[in-house]
């Protein structure tokens, strides 16, 4: 069995003290316990410092479009359902960019894991708001403030009915490489958003702030409960809980397509006879 | 300038409001005709509403091949009054105006097949007794009607069968002393035995021929069709058609199938394109196959939305940024729909870029008599290389020769699969190594040499040294074949050249024909000449003299030879 | 092969990680310099991350008018000991290396001045010092430099000034017994009072001083500093700077904002570009005045995203489905970049038309000395006529000899302003009358006529009847001209033809110029020579030899030269 | 005073007994009642049959790009925020292609009325499913029935706190065309959500089917209780909530700016001296 230093230790280019280097630690101990090899997982990103990540991780790569990083993951998952596909990238990525994908692929409830570097800032771009920038933060971009109103993902995942709904901090690392092995296992589609201080453009979020304020939810809670997963999801200022806030049962679209037969996988060969049953009916 | 038919064949046009069932009664028609033996090509117009305004389906059969429609009229099936006044103007002199003896429209002299509908049959099955008021007219045999009706309605409606065959039978029965002989089509040269297929059908036979297991898409008219095709079949192929958020995440979905070792594709319109450029420069750098189908419409915008258009050759070209190459196909005929799209599947794969199939509404709604396909043997896109022909440190961008490299699908080996949008080392990670950046761009542009050796040429026929030559592409060939016969059977020295593949282009190929001819016209479905603003770039080779149609019409032999008379 | 410097300039380079305050020196030199009186070019060459890997400032500075930068390096400012590894290389034989003393990197007997930072000053100031002993070294007066750094930081950190003037000072005092007199500017021709200004500064003000009041963006290197510049200046120019959501929403935000009387801009990159050709098409079909900035990086896809290009005319060129005009500027310098940018929205709102401004990431980030804006008196764009010059039943799109239809602005008074993205009447609806489709076609066609005859012609330099000409396009353009002059001192009879428009062309402008050329050398920073080809396309020139530059660095002088002697 | 019959009696492209009838029998209604010229009325659309609608009413109008109506309408408020804007479009346009859109202009706030027909269809393109279509429903580009969720726009817009969020049914003519005064008055992003019979496409949500659930909103009900207000917009099936679900007093985006003198309407002259002394800046 893999270990988490099979997933590789590369150079990064990211700043000395950013959160997304607890992130790759957490991940690499993510994918080594939930027991797989590199060649089985393909790690699909956008554009951003988190979409770096899957550089930084011996598997199969598909770095592509900023704020694309779902629909390349998806289409990778309905052509090979066996794969381990993960999407990974920002804030910016993935709620701003692919906001529209974001709804999309939590809808299609396709088996993708997501983990979304919430560092709260497009860093990358030298920080300019994000759809989660508090309001009031300034950027050079925003230099009166942001006057939009931010947009929380976990509470929009939970309320669309999101196979698998999760919050980490990048700050406890056992901790989210637990949520990552349990996005994992869960078939459908598995968000772990993931709360990241950029010590280059958020001087508001840093890693004290989340420090103080984040809890992990209590081992009696039931991540089954849609009710309360949203109220739990809402909470956000002094105290914010950290865990597993939802999870359902729902089929996934990848299984749907392989139960239809449409999914056959990539080994699959073109039945010539049915295409000519097909063809004569045009006669 | 309007041509009159000397040649056997017959034009029939269906007009009348959305949701009247024009095209179920046009589509019955259309497969009697090719059952029957004869050559067919279908002109749909449509307008852009559910119901209502005016639509037609036009039908021309005929005894010899026919590769174009013919604008004038023989028969006018005429579903309401405003139809008749719409199309008076495009009658022969042996038409026939068909419409409900109830109708107090006048048809001006025209010959009147006033048809007694209620008397024939139910109100619900008026579109059948049309349906064999007009197969009686032009000849075909009424089992053979029967037969194209069972087979459209059988299975869907049972409890309709008897019906619609009773009213056919009314029908044809009523027209036995009413036939009109000028209209009667001579026996077929054929005995049947081949299908009937739009351009937008052959697509999707083609692209599930070469193995395609893959088909995001955003609705688009006239694109739409393709995917559907697709997504009959999906379950019996073993393909995946999924609708997609937007066109963004269509292509994008298709790119990631396909680096994960489906054979992909997507289809849309200009609109729904533009938003696909990004993932087209994507698919570019990132080697991904994939086929991109873009079925025409007028634009700017969202123009003219059902009609046809060959205006976004210079934008598919050119789409995404940076540079990369590609191939970009446009199929001349229905036939050519499948075997382009086949080829362009391979080509793909073959040397891991994007490729185009660019088609219109013209072609994409065109039915014809085609035969059919030899499938039997077919080889399907295998995407990768078997990764057991590989060892050592795999390098998904490898420097080679060709420029291309390896593929490897990721999940199947060991071997790990990197694949990147940034500019990348040979391994697929992230660079800013200028010199790489330059052995990289190298690379990709050496998979063009490999393309171009491949490329289909013009075709060419007619004299050779005409004293006029047409150069035209994809689905305005047909016309431009059929304009340059009339012209030959005037005494003319005429050559065609007809592209069905626009990119890249090799002038070795045809930069002769150019020089010889003692006069070069071009034609095409734009306003600005694009194609041949793309041969003077390329040869140097100026074409000055252009026919252009920029209506929202097809180019047809009528247009082309009038259009030759204003450069003349 | 590196040309040395013989004409009283100096190039600079400031080397080091990201995040180690490279940027600060350089702009504050650069200021110094440029307030001292010199001529100057910077240029920035940085990685896609936030701290580490190594960036380049280099500022060339000089007592003649400077317009390209330069390869070889004089002084080299080592922030860290990679930099002189990295730059060796690229030493005049006059060069000096700057680094800290305790360094123990070996400079190869390169003249090395070891600078003690930690006994000129706190680590916090280092910087300073190192800006210091530079600005000493190349014989820049204190107070002045001292003046800069006021300005730097005064504002925003008084606390700092006293302890940046002690730096400064120590580090002045240090370089007293150690100046290196080959490195001394000569005094300079002209007492200062000219700007520094890059070039998407340049546009940001030019569009200001043009009125803009609207700008809708999605960050994306190297655009988002035009939108910066905006945003500093919204509340006192009244201008609304508004992040969107993704680059679709911002194009079509800006064309909301335009159609309802805002002078509108975007400012994007390829990648974000491929997402606004959608709204490119919807601009032109509304006839909606827009300005696109377009700065350039190499692709595809995420490319290089940091480094500079020429790739993307084509795309640019052919952005968008169907058909209708544009105008496309390709500044060759920063005050063209204002004048230009003024222009291309006096155009966009006269013609109702998507303008293009089209940059690079060399242009965009390279300071100039420029010599500031008459802005007293300037026109501004006023959208739309007044409604009072009007009466009758308004037409958006009335049919007009010009192409251009009176526009009114909705809301201001009771004329009713139909805009619509579909084909349409002169009233502005939805319509499927295809001859009205014909005349709308045709009416947006003749606007480009208009278009067509305000082109700027390409600025022609040089020998009448040259063996050598020279083609080039937008920030190429400077070291163009220098690789001339270079050519012409060695006895050359060189031309040079710089196009800062680059469509529509005009062949009367310059076809003759490249006839009578012995030869013809096109320049351009991409690999397919897309200008060249535009230019073949357009008048059949074909210009066979090509510079072509794609490794994500500007074209230099030195890299002219050397590539003529490859095409030689 | 301008009465509904100003806003003109147009042919339409709609098919017979569609439900676009209604609602634009409402919306010329609002328009009149909420005392507004046509003048001073924008309408912005996308592309579909809903988005036809403009067309139809004697008002301003910029027909634009499918999707796009909000961003499009988003830029002519800043322009002139003296306009009274309406987006109007359909569920695909809105929730499908403008998915970002959709939850940009919540953020932001601005002062649109976004009117949505939702037909739980793709009208124009004649039938596939939307991102409303209930799952299961079969068409030709869905043949094996919709396998995603169906999107809940309003409880969407309520959770993420839109200034005003409705819901109205094409069959309530006069119940509808208030809740467009409402939503005209209301100062900020103001969704009306129109439950929309397609008599083409959708055989399943008639107006029977619609007639026989819809039911108001009691007099007593609170729309600024926000748990309240996902409750109700969550509630569907046997029974459907029309009327104001949920409302607040958040400063809209247009007003920010201007309050900020970003935004100075059509009229502002540049000024240039202002202009020299930002240039000399850079001196
Ligand atoms: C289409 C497109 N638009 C814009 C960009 C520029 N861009 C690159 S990264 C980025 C923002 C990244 O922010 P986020 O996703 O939060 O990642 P972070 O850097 O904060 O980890 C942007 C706007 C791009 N590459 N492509
Ligand atoms: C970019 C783009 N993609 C696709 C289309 C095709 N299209 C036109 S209308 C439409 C769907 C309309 O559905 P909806 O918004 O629900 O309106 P309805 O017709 O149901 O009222 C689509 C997909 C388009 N015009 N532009
Ligand atoms: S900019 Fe922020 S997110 Fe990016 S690497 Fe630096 S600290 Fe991390
Ligand atoms: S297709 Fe449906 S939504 Fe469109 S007009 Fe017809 S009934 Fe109405
Ligand atoms: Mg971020
Ligand atoms: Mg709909």
């Amino acid at each position: 069995m893999a270990t988490a230093e099979d997933f590789g230790n590369y150079e990064t280019a990211w700043c000395p003290g950013c959160g997304n280097f607890s992130i790759l630690k957490a991940l690499k101990k993510g994918l080594a316990d939930a027991g797989l090899e590199p060649h089985q997982v393909l790690m699909v990103s956008g554009i951003g410092q988190a979409a770096k990540t899957p550089h930084y991780i011996n598997s199969n790569v598909f770095n592509g479009l900023h704020g694309r990083s779902l629909p390349t993951a998806t289409g990778a998952k309905l052509a090979n359902p066996d794969l381990t596909v993960i999407a990974e990238s920002g804030d910016g990525c993935n709620y701003g960019e692919g906001g529209n994908h974001f709804l999309a692929a939590i809808r299609r409830n396709i088996d993708v894991t997501l983990l979304v570097h919430n560092n709260q800032i497009y860093g990358l771009t030298k920080g300019q708001a994000s759809p989660t920038t508090p309001e009031g933060y300034v950027t050079k971009a925003q230099p009166h403030g942001v006057m939009l109103e931010p947009f929380n993902p976990v509470a929009t995942a939970v309320l669309l009915r999101a196979g698998f709904v999760a919050r980490g901090f990048s700050g406890m690392i056992d901790h989210l490489a637990d949520l990552i092995v349990q996005a994992i296992r869960h078939k459908g589609l598995s968000l772990v958003d993931i709360l990241q201080p950029c010590v280059s453009f958020n001087n508001v979020n840093t890693f004290a702030w989340y420090k103080k304020r984040c809890y992990k939810l209590p081992g009696d809670y039931d991540p089954t409960d849609w009710n309360a997963a949203l109220a739990k999801a809402e909470e956000w200022g002094d105290r914010i809980p950290i865990g597993v806030l939802y999870s359902n049962e729902r089929q996934s679209l990848d299984r749907h397509y392989v139960e239809l037969g449409c999914a056959r996988g990539i080994n699959s060969q073109t039945d010539m006879r049915e295409l000519g049953e097909i063809m004569r009916k045009y006669a | 300038m309007r041509q009159e038919n000397t040649s056997g064949d017959v034009n029939i046009v269906i007009g009348g409001e959305a949701g009247q069932g024009l095209v179920t009664v046009g589509d019955i028609l259309s497969k009697t005709v090719v059952r029957a033996g004869y050559s067919m090509v279908v002109t749909q117009s449509y307008m852009s509403r559910i119901r209502g305004g005016h639509n037609t389906y036009c039908i021309r059969a005929g005894i010899d091949e026919l590769q174009a429609p013919r604008e004038s009229v023989d028969v006018l099936v005429a579903m309401n009054d405003e139809t008749v006044g719409l199309h008076r103007g495009e009658m022969t002199n042996r038409g026939c105006v068909i419409i409900d003896g109830k109708s107090k429209v006048s048809s001006d002299g025209l010959a009147r097949l006033a048809v007694p509908f209620s008397e024939l049959s139910d109100k619900r099955y008026f579109n059948i007794a049309a349906l064999g008021v007009v197969a009686s007219l032009i000849g075909l045999d009424e089992e053979l009607t029967a037969g194209a009706v069972d087979d459209a309605f059988g299975r869907k409606h049972p409890e309709s069968v008897e019906a619609n065959r009773a009213a056919l039978a009314k029908a044809y029965d009523w027209m036995k002393s009413r036939r009109l002989p000028g209209l009667v089509l001579p026996p077929p040269r054929r005995s049947g035995g081949r299908i009937v297929m739009n351009g937008n059908q052959a697509i999707a036979l083609g692209a599930l021929s070469a193995g395609v297991k893959f088909c995001a898409f955003y609705p688009m008219t006239p694109a739409t069709s393709i995917v559907l095709s697709l997504a009959a079949a999906d379950q019996r192929m073993g393909v995946v058609v999924e609708q997609a958020e937007d066109e963004i995440a269509a292509i994008n979905m298709a790119i990631g199938a396909s680096f994960a070792g489906a054979p992909s594709m997507v289809a849309t319109s200009g609109g729904g394109f533009a938003l696909m450029t990004e993932g087209v420069s994507l698919a570019g750098i990132t080697e991904t196959p994939i086929l991109i189908a873009v079925a025409m419409r007028p634009g700017p915008a969202t123009g003219l939305p059902t009609r046809t258009a060959q205006g976004d050759l210079e934008f598919v070209l050119h789409s995404g940024h940076g540079e990369f190459p590609r191939a970009v196909f446009a199929p001349c005929n229905v036939a050519e729909c499948f075997h382009l799209t086949r080829g362009a599947m391979k080509l793909a794969e073959k040397y891991q870029s994007p490729v185009f199939i660019l088609t219109d509404q013209f072609m994409a709604d065109s039915s014809r008599a085609v035969e059919p396909f030899a499938l039997d043997g077919l080889d399907t896109v295998n995407p990768g290389a078997i990764p057991e022909s590989f060892n050592g440190l795999y390098k998904r961008y490898a420097l080679t020769q060709s420029g291309v490299s390896l593929r490897l699908l990721p999940g199947i080996s060991r071997n790990l699969v990197v694949a990147d949008s940034d500019e990348h080392t040979e391994e697929g990670h992230i660079t800013e190594d200028l010199a790489v950046r330059v052995a990289m761009a190298d690379k990709r542009s050496r998979k063009l040499g490999g393309i171009t050796s491949e490329v289909i040429p013009p075709q060419y026929v007619g004299d050779e040294t005409p004293e006029l030559l047409f150069v035209t592409w994809g689905s305005s060939s047909g016309s431009v074949l059929e304009a340059a016969e009339v012209l030959r059977a005037g005494g003319r020295k005429v050559g065609t050249l007809c592209f069905s593949q626009v990119w890249p282009l090799v002038p070795e190929q045809f930069v002769e024909r150019l020089e010889k001819a003692l006069r070069v016209v071009g034609v095409e479905g734009n306003a600005t000449g694009q194609f041949c603003r793309l041969i003077r770039r390329e040869t140097g080779f100026e074409i000055r003299d252009r026919v252009l149609r920029y209506d929202g019409l097809p180019v047809t032999p009528e247009f082309v030879l009038a259009g030759l008379g204003k450069v003349d």
